[in-house]
């Protein structure tokens, strides 16, 4: 673990030492909850029908399949007209696209931004190297398959999918949340324990907090 | 030619080993590690070669040695000289060049890390580089498999079989396993 | 009456050389730039220690993207590495196909057909338009002027439409095969292809006005982040960051390769050092791309050959042998250096990244002393792809 | 910074007055371009499920799994691609590699899923909209992963090996088997095709790696014939090769050949070791032919006391007494021979079972008996004039040019037959023809048509080259004989067709296009059969026959317990099978002694 | 009975804004040669921001700081008349109307200020930093114009300035006192968070400064801040150096013509940092509202 994350008695620019315990001091300690649709069935169409439309894309780009979002964000693909923006900060984003192969490393911090990111939210996992661990399916650096780590809604084939086959998946995932179906938040909540295991056991330096919000 | 002529002057100060000509532009010399320093220093500073252009290692597993091979460029002759210098591969350590060319201690921290080599006084030498929290071997060293690491470490997607083609069709037209 | 910051409150250098940054102090703050953070180009980061406004140490953190090409190369046979390679540099693949085969061809002794090699000159240098399309917008939009990246991004789109027709794929062309390139142009490509490098220039008019002729722009880039020539060889820098200098490094001049002692050119060069100049002269570097691509289409002979015959790839063996193969793409000097050992795999292959020194040695020393508002500025226009670093 | 620096930035809102540059719907506008390499197509009819896509896959994205209603055949293991996309990377080194050019790639691209593990399919069976796609990645017509074109074996001009029995082909130099055996693509479709299932990639492989010992090491696990197979086998391994498909098939048994060419005797009977301790069990055997020597082999090398029978003054059987020398030398078969006796095993020459020794005595002397005494008497057409005497049957000729009795070449004769007993007689007459008159004058008439004959077309090629004149589709209707009672030559009839609708043999003619083809001679080569007559009729009475062959089961073993049959006398004319027939008994007689040993 | 009116000015108001400023991210877009955001966008995020099913506090500042910069923006809007001469949507202005005006141009961005340095995070820390300095260098012009508006008119009510400027378009402020306005101008320019002056959210260095923690319907109450504040700035340009508005239609034509002055600018310079715009504002914009005034 490293060191500045140890608990430890740290001296203030007005000379008070006080201890600080950064794991506990700066985290959240309570589990995630299952978020059940709040409201009578209309209301919440109409929210999935919001949500549907407005996604915002959390601006990590994680592996190659990033290249494909800049023309998408562009003139010639222009995802703005469907309601598709991106965000710098995971607190703002609704949908994680994880464009392709992650390392161990990357692993880690995608779980802290999906873990920053507001309920309901959705995982798109790009190319092969999501499904099966693709072109990387015998390196030591990089996890098979994403679904062990993180619930994903949607899965789009090619390496990488071109901006097209972008937009016809989230023309999928728009009308998976629209029928409700895009609970990955609630799934992950549920089994959040055997996330836990499958993310630690490949991550060797667990040196963050279990609860990231 | 000229490449041939830059090595004969060399060798005798430098005992200079083995040398393969691969390109007109370009060659390899063996030279011994406790000559190397003297070596590069006398190229740079002496001969143009300037430009430090790569420093790696290959793991030769078999002869128990990693070959390091230190590529410099002369930009004004056209010429690239590989120096290729054997250490053992049992603690491996080798002397930092960090003082002659600063981009050096980046290679040498990779070196390290990937493959073991140790290079005493290298700035920022043990701190993690490229891996996190990594507890195999180093990976690039030949007696470290990927793909039995990454079959241990990370789930394949269950449902794939494959048969054998020969072995297939012998059991479905002899009835023979 | 340029700004003079208060230095008083700097850490002192301790013995070893390292800075003494006490951060419980409260005088210094970390900040982390990365991985996940629009300003890096790619998933990479840099830790930040500031006192004010104002870097006093940063330090590249790299291998968010390392999937360990070179360790998979040595289990993979060489026709096998040959889709593998491009992966390494997702903007400018090309380089990686082609200095790959390159160094295969030449140890196994193989001749490539001379259509092959204007094929890839040409490849190659639609690949650089491409990487410098995707710098000026990425440059601009460092400094928030974001209407640059959507002109160049969809010129370069209408590049990557020529790709497509001409290499079966937008990204990852996986068409400069060991032996010689995959196919002959299409029907028709050039005429195509200088519609497409027409709406390019004119794009880069726009460019040029709207970036460069800019009182902003200019403001925040000149005299910024300024590369001392003397640094050039310390610090292993190359291609447009050299030029920038007033070096006239250019491999392409240097040492040619391919076509290029057959297509008339000179080697672009600024001479201040600073992030405008660097990104002027990719600027006239892109224009000088376009003109090549011209005299290539009017050069190239039109049929023949495109590939050599190869032995059965499924059980290529190669002799024992080493050679080091370099070209000059967009972001300087790239280079595969390949260790065979007579068997049907290779036993060595180390990528050269020009990034690799640009994006950590170089990039630590220039960013101490920097505005926090210009570090990420000052990484674009090192023309960062983090994936060659690590591999 | 100047007046200009701040004006110049706005002159980008003319853009404002451009129409976008936005693709209206990039969904259903943006086909892939014509080389894309988008989803897989396989033509069902094209594959043969080789796996060559499998092997070069670097990222293991493909699976051979068996497709109901694709069976396996001969040259198609039934196998067929399945490819994961959550593997894939689309570098269609597969499209390339294809041998039959069935694996291509569509323009399509666009494939979404929530659940992952519907990104496996099997292109061509599954069926998917792309799979009429006309556009997308296909091979470039020049197929450049594996080498198409056979390495040319060098052999003899037809000028210089008309003139003697000399064998024609020289065989491979290793430069030249190297890159022969370079082309193979290892996918192992040839070994089920062969019977004897020779490890045929392996020993390909040893060849590339020049590692013969290997090499002979493979070849003697299965086939103690290797000089014979190497030479005179019917490679059927090469018709169902996957090179076959775009190119030359690779040449196994100049490889097979070349390996064994490579090691000297005395290295081949180092590297095939010791039989085993003696078990004190005893094996007759009748007929030292390949199948008889097989066995023996395999059984000498167990430790079992073989004796073999053998009617002739030499071993070999049918591929000495039925293969012209110029195919086969003799000096080959008898290594292999050595090789075999080696072993242990006691030849027995000039003993013909039924006159010189009684089978009954053969049944109780030995724990077992094997019967493999091939087809060594001439079938007749039984056409009219056939009982001249100057019309022989082949088998009879061909045997007595091999023991090397004085034979008077007729200045002209006509062959009846089209397979490779024909061609190997009208050759070997031709041969005796040049030397004793000095011109060739030999007519072979064929029932088939030229692209039905049944002798390999290798043959038919240097037959011609030998100026056999081969005339197809001529049925035989009669010999002609003069008044004088001289053979005159052979009247034939155009043949129609020659299986009627239930694929019997029932020939049909066109009695107008009558021929008549002069000789002095007229040979049947239309089929030989075995002579059972060593039988007894008390033997001949209690086995259970077939169509006029004994009855044998999958191991070979006939209805009496003690005896076992073999080769060509029970399935009819052929090397290899004879080869594998040999082991399949051998290993039937072992696990029969090893059974009779356990309960005792 | 102002609040019922007041009331539908706020949802006039609001609405308003909503679809003219995804209009102006449309024209953008334009100039980057694409179509951009649908009309409606803006509601649907606003909508989809409201559902979201979580929310994370970092204590009761950041609670507070939206609330502040909403209240910020409503109040600024009501303390100013919006329609001059109707009775209905004069508001709550009263005679010191433009002081308090002032204040609450401030207001929005202290809340905010307390909100994301409560957040933690040090992007929103360094964010506000610069907001504040900025903000304060911006309003240094803008405190000089409307004080020479205020000497010239001799008012401090913001209807009175109105009144006066009625008549004849040469009645504008803008051309009785050009310094003035162009110093406010420069100032709106420094204040409406577009380049060159949006060091302050500058999503390559501090993504994206002091809203970086915020989500869900604390930025939901932030965005229909960001629609409200900055057409209830420009009421107040419109107001003292533009005529202001009798009627609704001139209300939208003149706030979207002096929203788009922003846009104009916005799209097509990159940003200053944030030295260089403090500089920027007290080389070019404090001597032109020195000049006003002085000159009145």
């Amino acid at each position: 673990m490293k060191e500045e994350l140890l608990k430890r008695m740290v001296k203030g620019p007005d000379g008070v030492e006080f201890e600080v315990e950064p794991l506990r001091d700066y985290y959240c300690e309570a589990g995630p909850t299952v978020q059940t649709p709040a409201y009578t069935a209309i209301i919440e169409k109409l929210f999935n029908w919001a949500r549907s439309e407005s996604i915002w894309i959390l601006g990590f780009g994680t592996g190659c399949g990033a290249i494909e979002m800049r023309p998408l964000m562009t003139p010639r693909f222009d995802a703005y007209r469907y309601g598709i923006q991106w965000r710098p900060t995971p607190r703002q984003a609704n949908l994680f696209v994880i464009s392709g192969y992650l390392s161990t490393k990357t692993l880690k911090r995608v779980i802290r931004s999906y873990e920053q990111m507001q309920s309901p939210k959705y995982v798109v996992g790009l190319g092969s190297c999501t499904i099966n661990g693709g072109m990387y399916w015998d390196s030591y650096n990089t996890i098979k398959r994403l679904d062990d780590y993180l619930p994903v809604d949607l899965y789009i084939a090619g390496c990488m999918p071109r901006p097209e086959a972008l937009l016809a998946g989230f023309e999928d995932l728009k009308k998976l949340i629209r029928a409700g179906k895009a609970e990955g938040a609630n799934q992950y909540a549920e089994n959040f324990e055997w996330y836990k295991a499958n993310q630690k056991s490949v991550i060797h330096d667990w040196d963050m907090p279990d609860y990231n919000w | 030619m000229v490449m041939q002529a830059l090595y004969d002057t060399l060798k005798p100060r430098f005992l200079l080993g083995e040398f393969t000509k691969q390109r007109d532009d370009l060659a390899f010399i063996t030279v011994e590690a406790v000559r190397l320093h003297a070596l590069l220093r006398h190229l740079r500073d002496q001969e143009g070669f300037t430009h430090l252009v790569l420093l790696t290692a290959v793991d030769w597993l078999e002869d128990g040695q990693f070959q390091l091979t230190y590529l410099l460029n002369n930009r004004a002759k056209r010429q690239d000289v590989g120096l290729r210098v054997l250490i053992a591969r049992d603690n491996a350590t080798m002397e930092s060049i960090h003082d002659l060319w600063a981009a050096a201690a980046t290679y040498q921290r990779e070196l390290r890390e990937m493959f073991g080599i140790d290079f005493p006084d290298s700035p920022r030498l043990h701190e993690d580089f490229i891996l996190e929290g990594w507890q195999d071997i180093p990976p690039y060293r030949r007696d470290f498999d990927t793909l039995k690491y990454a079959q241990e470490n990370y789930r394949d997607r269950p449902g794939r079989e494959t048969r054998d083609p020969a072995q297939h069709m012998k059991q479905q037209l002899y009835g023979e396993d | 009456m340029a700004y003079q910051p208060d230095r008083s409150q700097y850490p002192q250098k301790k013995a070893d050389g390292t800075l003494d940054i006490d951060l419980a102090s409260g005088k210094y703050l970390k900040l982390w730039q990365g991985p996940q953070h629009p300003g890096i180009t790619g998933n990479m980061a840099i830790e930040l220690t500031v006192c004010g406004d104002e870097v006093v140490e940063g330090k590249t953190h790299v291998g968010y993207l390392h999937r360990g090409f070179e360790k998979l190369m040595e289990r993979r046979t060489f026709m096998q590495c040959f889709p593998i390679v491009c992966r390494i540099c997702v903007p400018e693949p090309d380089f990686n196909e082609y200095c790959y085969a390159a160094a295969v061809e030449e140890l196994a002794g193989l001749e490539v057909p001379e259509l092959a090699h204007w094929i890839r000159t040409l490849i190659l240098e639609m690949g650089r338009i491409n990487s410098y399309l995707m710098y000026l917008g990425g440059q601009a939009g460092a400094f928030g002027q974001g209407v640059i990246g959507q002109w160049t991004t969809y010129v370069r789109d209408l590049m990557l439409d020529r790709f497509e027709e001409l290499t079966g794929a937008r990204i990852y062309h996986m068409f400069i095969i060991p032996g010689g390139v995959r196919d002959n142009l299409p029907e028709g490509f050039a005429a195509r292809m200088e519609t497409t490098l027409q709406e390019i220039e004119s794009t880069l008019g726009d460019v040029e006005r709207v970036m460069f002729h800019n009182a902003v722009f200019k403001k925040r880039a000149v005299g910024v982040g300024i590369i001392a020539p003397e640094l050039l060889d310390s610090y292993g820098i190359t291609g447009p960051n050299a030029r920038a200098a007033g070096v006239a490094k250019d491999v392409r001049k240097d040492q040619p390769y391919l076509v290029y002692p057959e297509l008339d050119f000179e080697a672009v060069t600024g001479k201040d050092s600073d992030i405008y100049t660097r990104a002027d002269v990719r600027r006239r570097d892109l224009l000088l791309s376009i003109d090549l691509i011209r005299q290539i289409l009017v050069k190239m002979p039109k049929s023949g050959a495109v590939m050599t015959k190869l032995p059965n790839v499924l059980h290529w063996k190669i002799p024992r042998g080493e050679t080091y193969i370099r070209g000059e793409c967009s972001r300087g000097e790239y280079g595969y250096y390949l260790v065979t050992d007579g068997s049907g795999y290779p036993r060595r292959v180390n990528v050269r990244g020009p990034s690799y020194t640009h994006s950590i040695a170089l990039f630590e020393r220039l960013v101490v002393n920097a505005n926090i508002s210009d570090v990420a500025a000052l990484l674009v226009s090192l023309h960062t792809y983090p994936p060659e670093i690590e591999r | 910074m100047s007046i200009r620096d701040v004006l110049s930035p706005f002159t980008a809102w003319k853009n404002l007055f451009r129409d976008p540059v936005t693709i209206a719907d990039p969904l259903n506008e943006r086909p892939g371009a014509a080389r894309y390499r988008g989803f897989h197509k396989n033509d069902m009819d094209k594959c043969i499920g080789c796996g060559t896509c499998e092997t070069i896959c670097q990222n293991g994205a493909i699976d051979m799994l068996p497709v109901s209603g694709v069976p396996a055949k001969l040259g198609d293991s039934g196998l067929r691609p399945r490819i994961d996309y959550g593997r894939c990377c689309w570098c269609a080194l597969c499209v390339d590699v294809c041998m039959t050019g069935s694996l291509t790639m569509s323009n399509e691209y666009k494939w979404v899923e929530s659940n992952p593990d519907l990104f496996r399919f099997t292109p061509g069976v599954d069926k998917k909209h792309w799979d009429n796609a006309e556009l997308g990645y296909q091979r470039h017509a020049e197929k450049h992963l594996t080498p198409g074109e056979r390495v040319e074996m060098p052999e003899l001009e037809p000028a210089a090996r008309i003139g003697s029995f000399t064998e024609i082909v020289d065989g491979y130099s290793i430069e030249q088997a190297k890159l022969e055996a370079d082309r193979c693509v290892s996918c192992g479709l040839c070994i089920a095709t062969c019977p004897a299932h020779m490890a045929i990639p392996d020993y390909i492989k040893a060849v590339r790696d020049g590692d013969y010992e290997r090499g002979v090491q493979l070849l003697y696990e299965t086939n103690p014939f290797s000089q014979v197979c190497g030479r005179v086998c019917t490679h059927r391994c090469e018709d169902s090769c996957a090179a076959r498909h775009e190119g030359d098939p690779i040449a196994i048994r100049w490889l097979k050949r070349h390996i064994i060419d490579q090691v000297p005797q005395e290295k081949v009977l180092e590297l095939i070791g010791k039989p085993a301790a003696p078990t004190g069990k005893k094996v007759a055997i009748i007929g030292a032919g390949p199948a008889g020597l097989t066995a023996a082999f395999d059984l000498a090398r167990k430790g079992h006391a073989v004796t073999v029978f053998e009617a002739q003054a030499a071993a070999g059987g049918m591929t000495r007494y039925g293969i012209p020398e110029y195919r086969l030398p003799y000096d080959a078969l008898d290594k292999d021979i050595a090789v075999i006796t080696a072993m242990g095993v006691d030849i027995q020459y000039n003993q013909r079972v039924g006159t010189d020794i009684a089978m009954q005595q053969l049944q109780s002397d030995y724990d077992a008996v094997m019967l493999a005494i091939g087809l060594h008497q001439g079938r007749s057409t039984r056409i009219p004039g056939s009982d001249h005497p100057q019309v022989r049957k082949a088998v009879d000729l061909l045997r007595q040019i091999t023991t090397g009795e004085k034979i008077e070449a007729p200045k002209s004769m006509v062959v009846i037959g089209g397979g490779n007993v024909a061609m190997d007689i009208a050759r070997s007459m031709a041969r005796l023809q040049l030397q004793q008159h000095g011109e060739i004058r030999v007519t072979l008439t064929a029932l088939e048509d030229k692209a039905h004959f049944l002798a390999d077309p290798v043959e038919i090629k240097e037959s011609l080259e030998e100026q056999i004149n081969i005339l197809d589709s001529r049925g035989p209707q009669a010999c002609v004989i003069d008044d004088s009672g001289k053979l005159l030559g052979l009247k034939t009839w155009k043949v129609l067709s020659i299986f009627d609708a239930e694929r019997r043999f029932a020939p049909q003619y066109d009695e107008s296009d009558e021929q008549i083809h002069e000789g002095e001679m007229v040979v049947e080569a239309i089929g030989q059969m075995a002579d059972v007559s060593l039988l007894g009729n008390e033997l001949t009475e209690k086995l259970e026959w077939n169509r006029g062959r004994i009855q044998i089961d999958s191991n070979g073993r006939t209805s009496e317990n003690w005896l076992w049959s073999a080769g060509d006398c029970v399935k009819g004319p052929d090397v290899i099978n004879a080869v594998a027939d040999g082991h399949r008994v051998a290993i039937s007689i072992d696990s029969v002694f090893t059974q009779q040993e356990a309960k005792s | 009975m102002k609040i019922p009116w007041a009331l539908l000015t706020l949802f006039i108001v609001i609405n308003y804004g909503l679809l003219m400023t995804a209009l102006v991210q449309k024209i953008g877009a334009r100039v980057g040669r694409r179509h951009g955001i649908p009309i409606w966008q803006n509601y649907i995020d606003l909508l989809k921001n409201y559902g979201l099913r979580t929310s994370i506090t970092h204590g009761v500042m950041f609670y507070l700081g939206p609330v502040f910069r909403l209240s910020g923006g409503v109040g600024l809007l009501l303390f100013v008349p919006s329609i001059y001469g109707s009775e209905m949507f004069s508001n709550f202005s009263f005679a010191g109307d433009l002081i308090l005006a002032l204040y609450f141009v401030f207001f929005g961005t202290l809340g905010m200020a307390l909100g994301a340095a409560e957040s933690g995070h040090p992007y929103a820390a360094i964010g506000i930093t610069r907001g504040l300095s900025q903000m304060t260098a911006a309003e240094l012009p803008f405190a000089l114009a409307v004080f020479a508006v205020a000497l010239q008119y001799q008012t401090l009510s913001v209807t009175d300035i109105v009144a006066a400027q009625q008549g004849s378009i040469l009645n504008w402020t803008l051309f009785t006192n050009p310094f003035a306005v162009a110093a406010a101008m420069l100032s709106f320019l420094g204040s409406m968070m577009r380049p060159p002056f949006d060091v302050v959210l500058a999503p390559q260095e501090v993504p994206i400064g002091p809203p970086t923690e915020y989500h869900s319907s604390f930025l939901a109450l932030m965005q229909t801040n960001r629609v409200l504040f900055p057409v209830a700035k420009i009421v107040i340009y419109m107001n003292l150096f533009f005529g202001g508005a009798a009627n609704w239609p001139v209300f939208f034509l003149k706030v979207f013509l002096i929203y788009m002055v922003s846009a104009f600018v916005g799209v097509v310079f990159p940003r200053f940092r944030v030295e260089q715009s403090i500089r920027w504002f007290l080389i070019w914009a404090v001597p032109l509202g020195i000049i006003a005034v002085v000159r009145v």
